[in-house]
């Protein structure tokens, strides 16, 4: 029954992957910009909830509390988001590609600073959430009762997320924006605020996904630089800017991760841009690829 | 050699005729080649502490070592200073990746023209480092990395000394390994299988493959089960701990340090790794103390060296007692061993100095201060300390399992099975490398 | 008046498409642009809506100045717009698209003569495909959408640019009733149109554009008398 | 041209006291500055290739870090396994070489995209490089990195990597970035450069007149690679030490926030970029542990402030001096 | 010069191209014309091999070129402007011309010697300039051009390559009223100098009648009426389906 225990790491680092790269795609699919910083909203998510918990340890707060400080973290990264795209990006909308990229890559660095300058330079640990959940038996296993959590958390988001896009107007109209911005101006549709509407929700989902994973190891500087990478890994493979691609390639990357780590320990890390570099030159757009080559 | 070391300066200093703004610094290095034996500046003796300030080794290492800088130097200060100088302290952060150290050195020595850099955790950082000092003609002390690489050729026997001006005043993980492979022998004579998990960099590298030849040599029954690398800084060990349960190894080597040792330990915990098997922690001593209560007990710690703040027993050695209550006292918290290092750098510099010092009569140079470091032997907190000929200082080497007590709130090495494993049984003779001299048992 | 231009230059980077256009749409007309294509009909129907901002020229609609607003503020001043080639949000539904329409304009107007109903009742047809995905339309049917969704925008001047392109001749004669029936909801129609027959038979005045100039205005069947018209206009 | 406008013209003036300026810098500059300058001249040396690609080709590489570290690993493993061979004139080709092999590699895969799949595939290529060197710990010496010895140059050794850095390693670098100044301008107005600019702003057009596209804009991947192994090896040998994090993207960051710094319109922009860039990350490193903010904050200001970088800031505001003084004339 | 037999070509259910065939001699500039979507454009690309007939022969020069490469026919001689002008809008107007000439004569692998140092071809490049009425300008960036010199420049640089045929797709589409004629001047002064031939595809009738030697009319992928442009224009066929210049003309 060991594979069982490999499927379920691989779900819970592709839940954590997964949520980083849905909202880096959704920035990417409705406005066309890949976002640099957006590991630094992951690592504000994470910074913020960490704080947070280790801030109410001292009060014997009641448990539950420290779960819904989680919800802390995205939105906070949500908040962050609507300033720096208010700020930054927007002028950026009608400039060249090395523009938005080089944008995107000097927040990334002042975020790092101001996580700094807010949060210091010492690691945070805020175990709280992931000690009491405790652990449950799997048929001989056991498995941490709090990682079972986030892979729930994680596929409610994704409902949700598809619920938000399929049902709600903004969702819509979202939609309606990434398939044909031209149209969705001449129809007075308020695209710089749905613009906003997709950064903030972009921010905010990779905040969330900070909170998640910071009960499960110290928060620190540099936090987000790791997952940033992997999320573009996920992007890669998954497709660019689809949702679909963002859910099969978090699941093909955590489970790859997972599996490989068992079978092939030595090569854990480059097995995954290897499969990302042969997906690109096969099908350069991802598996689920809606912006064309 | 002063020529020769001194040269580049020379050059860039003398040549500067009428040169404008750049120029900063480059007049007051001359005066101080110049200088006449016999004389001690009024200025301070400027010494650079780099430490981990900001990341994950800060808490664990880099704080309690720059701590222990500040408070030594307060004290040195306090007591009179170096021959008279006081200590003009440079805290520096050892964040940053190697290449950022390797300028940020080049800075301290070229740029504040320090007198000496005590420094370094990361064995990265040490082997990028050290060779500096050599090539810059400055002092480079450091005070806590671990790997045996540093000072070893890349044969037996080997030369000595690697570095003319680079020292370190700890042992290697040299004695972390062996010690450990010891520790499993006498405790766990009967077991079949053990794995390692370490970081993927050049501390978890060696500290493996040190115990894997110390494992061959000393139970040659024991097979590996498995080896893995996740890389530094993960996040999430759930797919190595469940692999690891899969191999069913009876003990878990491992290098982790850190936040990479509280949250491998912390999952593996979640995931019931400690109900199934035992793990054996290189460097383990500070980590207990950052988890806390829920840190497993009966798992094996080592104590890079006899650092601890309850070993040497604080009644039968005053000096341990004095650190421990002062460090307590301004930090609240009890010393670990990056501490201990901390004491053993900055008092070996201070003893060099005096030693050569007092030969001269003057403030000596880099290279009489060099001189006077090798062979050096001082009492520390610890015990004793020597620095040999290769530059390297040698060490006890303790051990012990983790017990839970009422007295404090993280469990503390089992009085009853502490080992101390003697000097010349956990570090190689002077010239011959870690593993050939495993090899040579 | 409804609509005025005066004077609209656009250029794109140093090239000028549009050369100093002016031209009128009445309340309740139906007017036409005729010309080749590349001639700048479809230029001067974006600027209206906005997509394109004019260099110099002023543009007033409903006795305000619009050079200067957004798309967004003079689709909620009541001008609706179907491009050339429909542009139906492929991914969308046909309801999507459509809602799309309606929820932009019930931000501004709780007027209650407005029906979706009655909007889709001029192409009934559309009723049958509201769940299918825009993807999956014909040509014709996806015009019918675009047609519509401009329609539930509420609007009082509909901007339609080649409508009839690409239709069968059954469907042409459909489409002419349907304009019909949305003249008698009191909307105005300015429309762009390559083939001048087709604009003689729904259009009461017309304009002629060649090489980004206006070069005629008056009724479309003048054109067809004129050799001269209708050798720059095409057959 | 003969030698009396040669000599008399204006640009040949700039170039001479810009040169005499770069001959007398290890005079004035203290030696710490000097090493920076070093290394900024081998910076200069990536912009240079770098710009071929962003400015000529119009292609913005996001993984140029992946060339640099070819360049710089070359020099490190020559260093390791072959050190026999281990001076600058048998170091350099070897660089080149292998900067080469990789940019063909990888270029052969990234021209057939463009735009942001090229950026992407540029920035995934080269963290499979920084995979690939972080993990084969046993090879590359993982993330510690790898240690280069002094070289020697033709011949003659140093003993201490001073001695060599402070005036006979500032002269060869000198000579060998005059050389790839002087190739690289040339590149840029021989017909083939001219090639790559059609390719740049036509596709269509310059297929049509008979340029394979895909092929040149291979050729241009491969020259700019080159170069920047080219700098990779020669910064190798002035920072003492080589580790992944070359390959990392975030590196690659750098080099396009340079070349952007000093104006990527302009030929030279790259090289005032470097300059600017090495001095402002020391300094700001110098100045505040929140360097990186610092840097940040440039960047963002450059980008919405001064899209055209320093060069073109400045050439700017001479224009307008220039159109002024007409108009006060008149 | 150019033949072309019996070409067919169709989308699906639509014969795009039904049984054409004509031919061009040295010399000659043939306009041609047809209401949209007659097939003209789709005649253009498989005249400058964009997309293969299914059936028939095209003949250049005495080459069967059928099912030769775009390249392929470039090398022999055929060049192609664009309805929207195809210019390197970044670079000067003289490397616009330049670099096809390079191109051309096989100098563009040449990396390691300044263009200007090709005296020869810069040469070239001015007097092609002179007989497009370009210089003096070729100093600024092309993008900076009137629409109507962005036409000529366009048509400069198919001619640059040494074409013996130029195909010209509404070489007019987009210049003002005013400019036409002196464009078009500009563009049939070069070709009649340099004794090339031009087939122009064109709605402008005034021009057609102007310049065109003769005239070829295509109406639902066949070709209708081929003569004189006189003669064509009073074509009761031709007036009827293409000017529309007849009352009683059925709806579609």
């Amino acid at each position: 029954m060991e594979w069982f225990i490999y499927i379920l790491n691989g779900l819970y680092y592709a839940s954590t992957i997964f949520l980083i790269s849905l909202g880096l795609n959704i920035i990417l699919g409705v406005m066309g910009i890949l976002n640099l910083a957006h590991g630094s909203l992951y690592a504000i998510g994470a910074f913020t909830a960490a704080w947070l918990i280790t801030s109410l340890a001292g009060w014997n707060s009641p448990d539950v509390l420290s779960f819904i400080i989680l919800l802390g973290g995205a939105i906070l990264a949500g908040f962050v988001g609507l300033l720096l795209e208010r700020t930054l990006i927007s002028p950026l909308y009608n400039r060249a590609l090395e523009y938005q990229l080089l944008i995107t890559f000097g927040a990334l660095l002042l975020f790092e600073d101001l996580i700094k300058i807010v949060w210091g330079g010492e690691a945070y640990y805020a175990s709280k959430p992931f000690d009491i959940l405790g652990k449950v038996d799997l048929s001989g296993n056991i498995y941490p009762i709090y990682f079972l959590l986030v892979i729930v958390i994680a596929i409610v988001v994704k409902l949700l997320t598809w619920l938000f896009l399929a049902r709600t107007r903004v969702g819509i109209m979202l939609r309606a924006m990434s398939l044909d911005i031209e149209m969705a101006t001449a129809l007075g549709l308020q695209i710089n605020r749905l613009r906003t509407w997709a950064f903030v929700l972009g921010a905010a989902l990779a905040g969330l996904a900070g909170a998640l994973v910071a009960p499960t190891t110290p928060v620190l500087l540099g936090f987000g630089m790791e997952p940033l990478i992997l999320a573009f890994v996920v992007v890669v493979i998954g497709g660019l800017g689809s949702l679909k691609g963002a859910f099969i390639g978090s699941l093909i990357v955590g489970e790859i991760r997972s599996f490989g780590i068992v079978i092939f320990p030595e090569i854990e890390l480059a097995i995954l841009y290897l499969i990302a570099a042969i997906i690109l030159v096969i099908k350069p757009e991802g598996l689920f690829g809606r912006i064309k080559s | 050699m002063e020529k020769t070391r001194r040269d580049f300066i020379k050059i860039a200093g003398g040549a500067a005729i009428g040169a404008g703004t750049l120029l900063s610094g480059c007049r007051e290095e001359e005066e101080k080649v110049v200088e006449k034996r016999g004389e001690i500046p009024k200025e301070p003796v400027k010494i650079a502490a780099v430490s981990f300030l900001t990341g994950v080794a800060a808490a664990p290492f880099g704080i309690p070592g720059n701590n222990t800088f500040e408070m030594l130097s307060e004290k040195i200060n306090a007591d009179g200073g170096i021959m008279g100088r006081k200590i003009e302290l440079l805290s520096k952060d050892e964040a940053g990746g190697v290449d950022a150290q390797v300028k940020l050195a080049r800075k301290l020595i070229l740029d504040d023209k320090v007198d000496v850099i005590l420094g370094y955790i990361s064995s990265a950082d040490c082997k990028a480092v050290l060779p500096l000092s050599d090539e810059l003609g400055d002092l480079i002390v450091a005070y806590d990395c671990g790997t045996q690489e540093l000072m070893e050729g890349s044969h037996s026997p080997f030369p000595v000394p690697k570095y003319e001006l680079g020292f370190r005043t700890a042992a290697t993980l040299g004695l972390d390994n062996i010690g450990l492979a010891l520790m499993i022998k006498k405790y766990f004579p009967d077991i079949k299988r053990i794995a390692g998990i370490n970081p993927d960099y050049a501390w978890g590298r060696d500290s493996w493959s040190i115990f894997e030849e110390s494992m061959k040599k000393l139970m040659p029954q024991v097979e590996v089960v498995g080896t893995w690398w996740p890389p530094l800084f993960t996040t999430d060990y759930t797919a190595h701990i469940s692999a690891l349960i899969g191999a069913a190894p009876d003990i878990v080597h491992t290098a982790f340090w850190g936040g990479d040792a509280v949250t491998f330990t912390k999952q593996a915990l979640g995931l019931g790794l400690f109900d199934k098997m035992t793990v054996a922690y290189s460097r383990g001593e500070p980590i207990p103390q950052e988890i806390g209560k829920d840190f497993p007990e009966n798992q094996i710690i080592g104590c890079a060296g006899p650092h601890y703040f309850l070993y040497p027993p604080q009644d039968k050695w005053p000096l341990n007692k004095q650190f421990v209550d002062e460090y307590q006292k301004k930090y609240g918290k009890y010393p670990t061993y990056p501490c201990y290092h901390a004491y053993q750098a900055i008092y070996s510099y201070k003893a060099a100095v005096e030693k050569a010092g007092s030969l001269t009569g003057g403030w000596p140079t880099v290279d009489e201060v060099a001189d006077a470091m090798t062979g050096l032997a001082i009492q520390t907190p610890s015990g004793n300390i020597t620095i040999r000929a290769d530059h390297n200082a040698i060490e006890d080497g303790l051990f012990g399992f983790t017990k839970l007590t009422s007295k404090y709130p993280f469990p503390i090495l089992d009085p009853e099975r502490i080992e101390v494993f003697p000097t010349f049984v956990v570090n190689p003779p002077v010239g011959i490398r870690t593993v050939d001299w495993i090899n040579s048992w | 008046m409804l609509l005025r231009i005066e004077n609209l230059d656009f250029f794109v980077d140093s090239t000028q498409i549009l050369r100093s256009v002016s031209l009128d749409v009445n309340d309740g007309e139906v007017v036409c642009l005729v010309g080749r294509n590349g001639a700048g009909k479809s230029s001067i129907i974006k600027s209206i809506i906005g997509l394109y901002s004019a260099r110099s020229g002023k543009m007033t609609f409903k006795d305000k100045d619009i050079t200067k607003l957004s798309s967004r503020e003079r689709v909620l001043l009541g001008l609706g717009y179907s491009p050339e080639d429909s542009r139906v949000f492929t991914d969308l539904t046909v309801e999507e698209n459509i809602n799309l329409s309606t929820w932009v304009n019930s931000k501004v107007d709780g007027d209650d003569s407005f029906s979706l109903e009655k909007i889709i009742d001029i192409f009934p047809e559309v009723k049958k495909f509201l769940n299918r995905k825009g993807l999956y339309l014909s040509g014709g049917e996806k015009k019918m959408v675009s047609i519509t969704r401009a329609l539930a925008l509420n609007p009082s001047l509909l901007l339609l640019d080649e409508s009839f392109e690409g239709l069968a001749p059954i469907v042409v004669n459909r489409f002419r009733d349907a304009f019909n029936g949305i003249r008698e909801m009191g909307i105005t129609i300015f429309m762009a149109e390559s083939n001048v027959r087709i604009a003689s038979k729904v259009a009461d005045r017309s304009y002629i554009v060649e090489r980004g100039e206006i070069i005629f205005e008056g009724p479309p069947k003048d054109i067809l008398q004129s050799e001269e018209f209708l050798k720059i206009v095409g057959g | 041209m003969n030698l009396k406008r040669f000599i008399f013209n204006k640009r040949s003036l700039i170039y001479l006291v810009v040169l005499i300026f770069l001959l007398i810098i290890p005079f004035i500059l203290s030696p710490f500055n000097l090493i920076l300058f070093e290394s900024a001249i081998t910076f200069a040396i990536v912009g240079l290739g770098f710009n071929l690609l962003l400015r000529y080709t119009g292609l913005l590489s996001f993984g140029h870090g992946a060339y640099f570290a070819a360049g710089a690993y070359a020099v490190a493993m020559v260093g390791r396994y072959v050190p026999s061979i281990y001076s600058i004139e048998f170091l350099i080709p070897i660089a080149i070489i292998a900067s080469l092999v990789l940019s063909a590699i990888f270029g052969f895969i990234c021209v057939r995209h463009t735009k942001i799949f090229f950026a992407i595939l540029t920035l995934a290529l080269s963290m499979l490089l920084f995979a690939l060197l972080f993990k084969f710990y046993s090879v590359t010496g993982g993330s510690d990195g790898l240690y280069i010895p002094t070289p020697s140059i033709f011949g003659v050794t140093f003993k201490r990597r001073p001695e060599f850095l402070s005036g006979p390693y500032y002269y060869f670098l000198l000579v060998i970035f005059i050389i790839c100044y002087m190739v690289m301008k040339v590149i840029v107005s021989s017909p083939f450069g001219k090639a790559l600019q059609a390719i740049r702003d036509n596709e269509t057009r310059a297929e049509l007149i008979g340029i394979r596209v895909k092929r040149y804009r291979f050729y241009a991947f491969i020259i700019s690679g080159t170069f920047a192994g080219i700098g990779g090896s020669l910064w190798t040998f002035v920072n003492g030490h080589v580790t992944p994090d070359v390959s990392h993207w975030f590196f690659s960051g750098e080099i396009v926030y340079m070349t952007l710094l000093g104006g990527f319109f302009i030929f030279e922009g790259p090289i005032i970029g470097a300059f600017v860039f090495t001095f402002l990350k020391l300094y700001a490193m110098g100045f505040t542990e929140y360097w990186m903010g610092i840097i940040g904050v440039t960047l963002i200001l450059l980008v919405l402030l001064l899209p055209t970088g320093l060069a073109g800031g400045v050439v700017t505001i001479f224009n307008k001096l220039k159109t002024r003084k007409v108009l006060g004339g008149t | 010069m150019l033949t072309v037999e019996n070409l067919n070509k169709s989308f699906g259910n639509l014969r795009a191209i039904d049984g054409v065939g004509f031919s061009i001699s040295e010399n000659e500039i043939v306009s041609l014309i047809g209401s949209n979507g007659a097939g003209k454009t789709t005649l253009v690309n498989l005249l400058s091999g964009y997309i293969r007939p299914d059936s028939g022969k095209i003949h250049f020069l005495e080459e069967d070129i059928t099912s030769a490469s775009p390249y392929m026919r470039i090398k022999l001689g055929i060049g192609r402007s664009f309805q929207l002008v195809q210019l390197f809008e970044e670079s000067k107007v003289l490397d616009n011309v330049r670099t096809p000439l390079f191109s051309k004569n096989g100098k563009i692998k040449s990396l390691f010697i300044p263009s200007d140092k090709y005296v020869d071809i810069k040469k070239n490049t001015l007097e092609i300039l002179k007989v497009f009425n370009l210089s003096h300008k070729e100093d600024i960036l092309a993008k900076e051009l009137s629409e109507g010199d962005k036409k000529v420049l366009d048509i400069a640089m198919a001619y640059a390559l040494r074409t013996k045929l130029l195909l010209l797709d509404e070489p007019t589409s987009g210049v003002a009223t005013q400019d036409k004629f002196k464009v078009m001047d500009t563009i049939v002064y070069a070709i009649r100098n340099e004794k090339i031939s031009a087939l122009i595809i064109e709605h402008d009738m005034d021009i057609v009648a102007k310049y065109s030697d003769r005239v070829i009319v295509m109406h639902e992928g066949k070709i209708m009426v081929e003569g004189e442009p006189d003669v064509v224009m009073s074509h009761k066929d031709v007036r009827e389906h293409i000017l529309g210049l007849s009352e009683n003309v059925t709806e579609n």
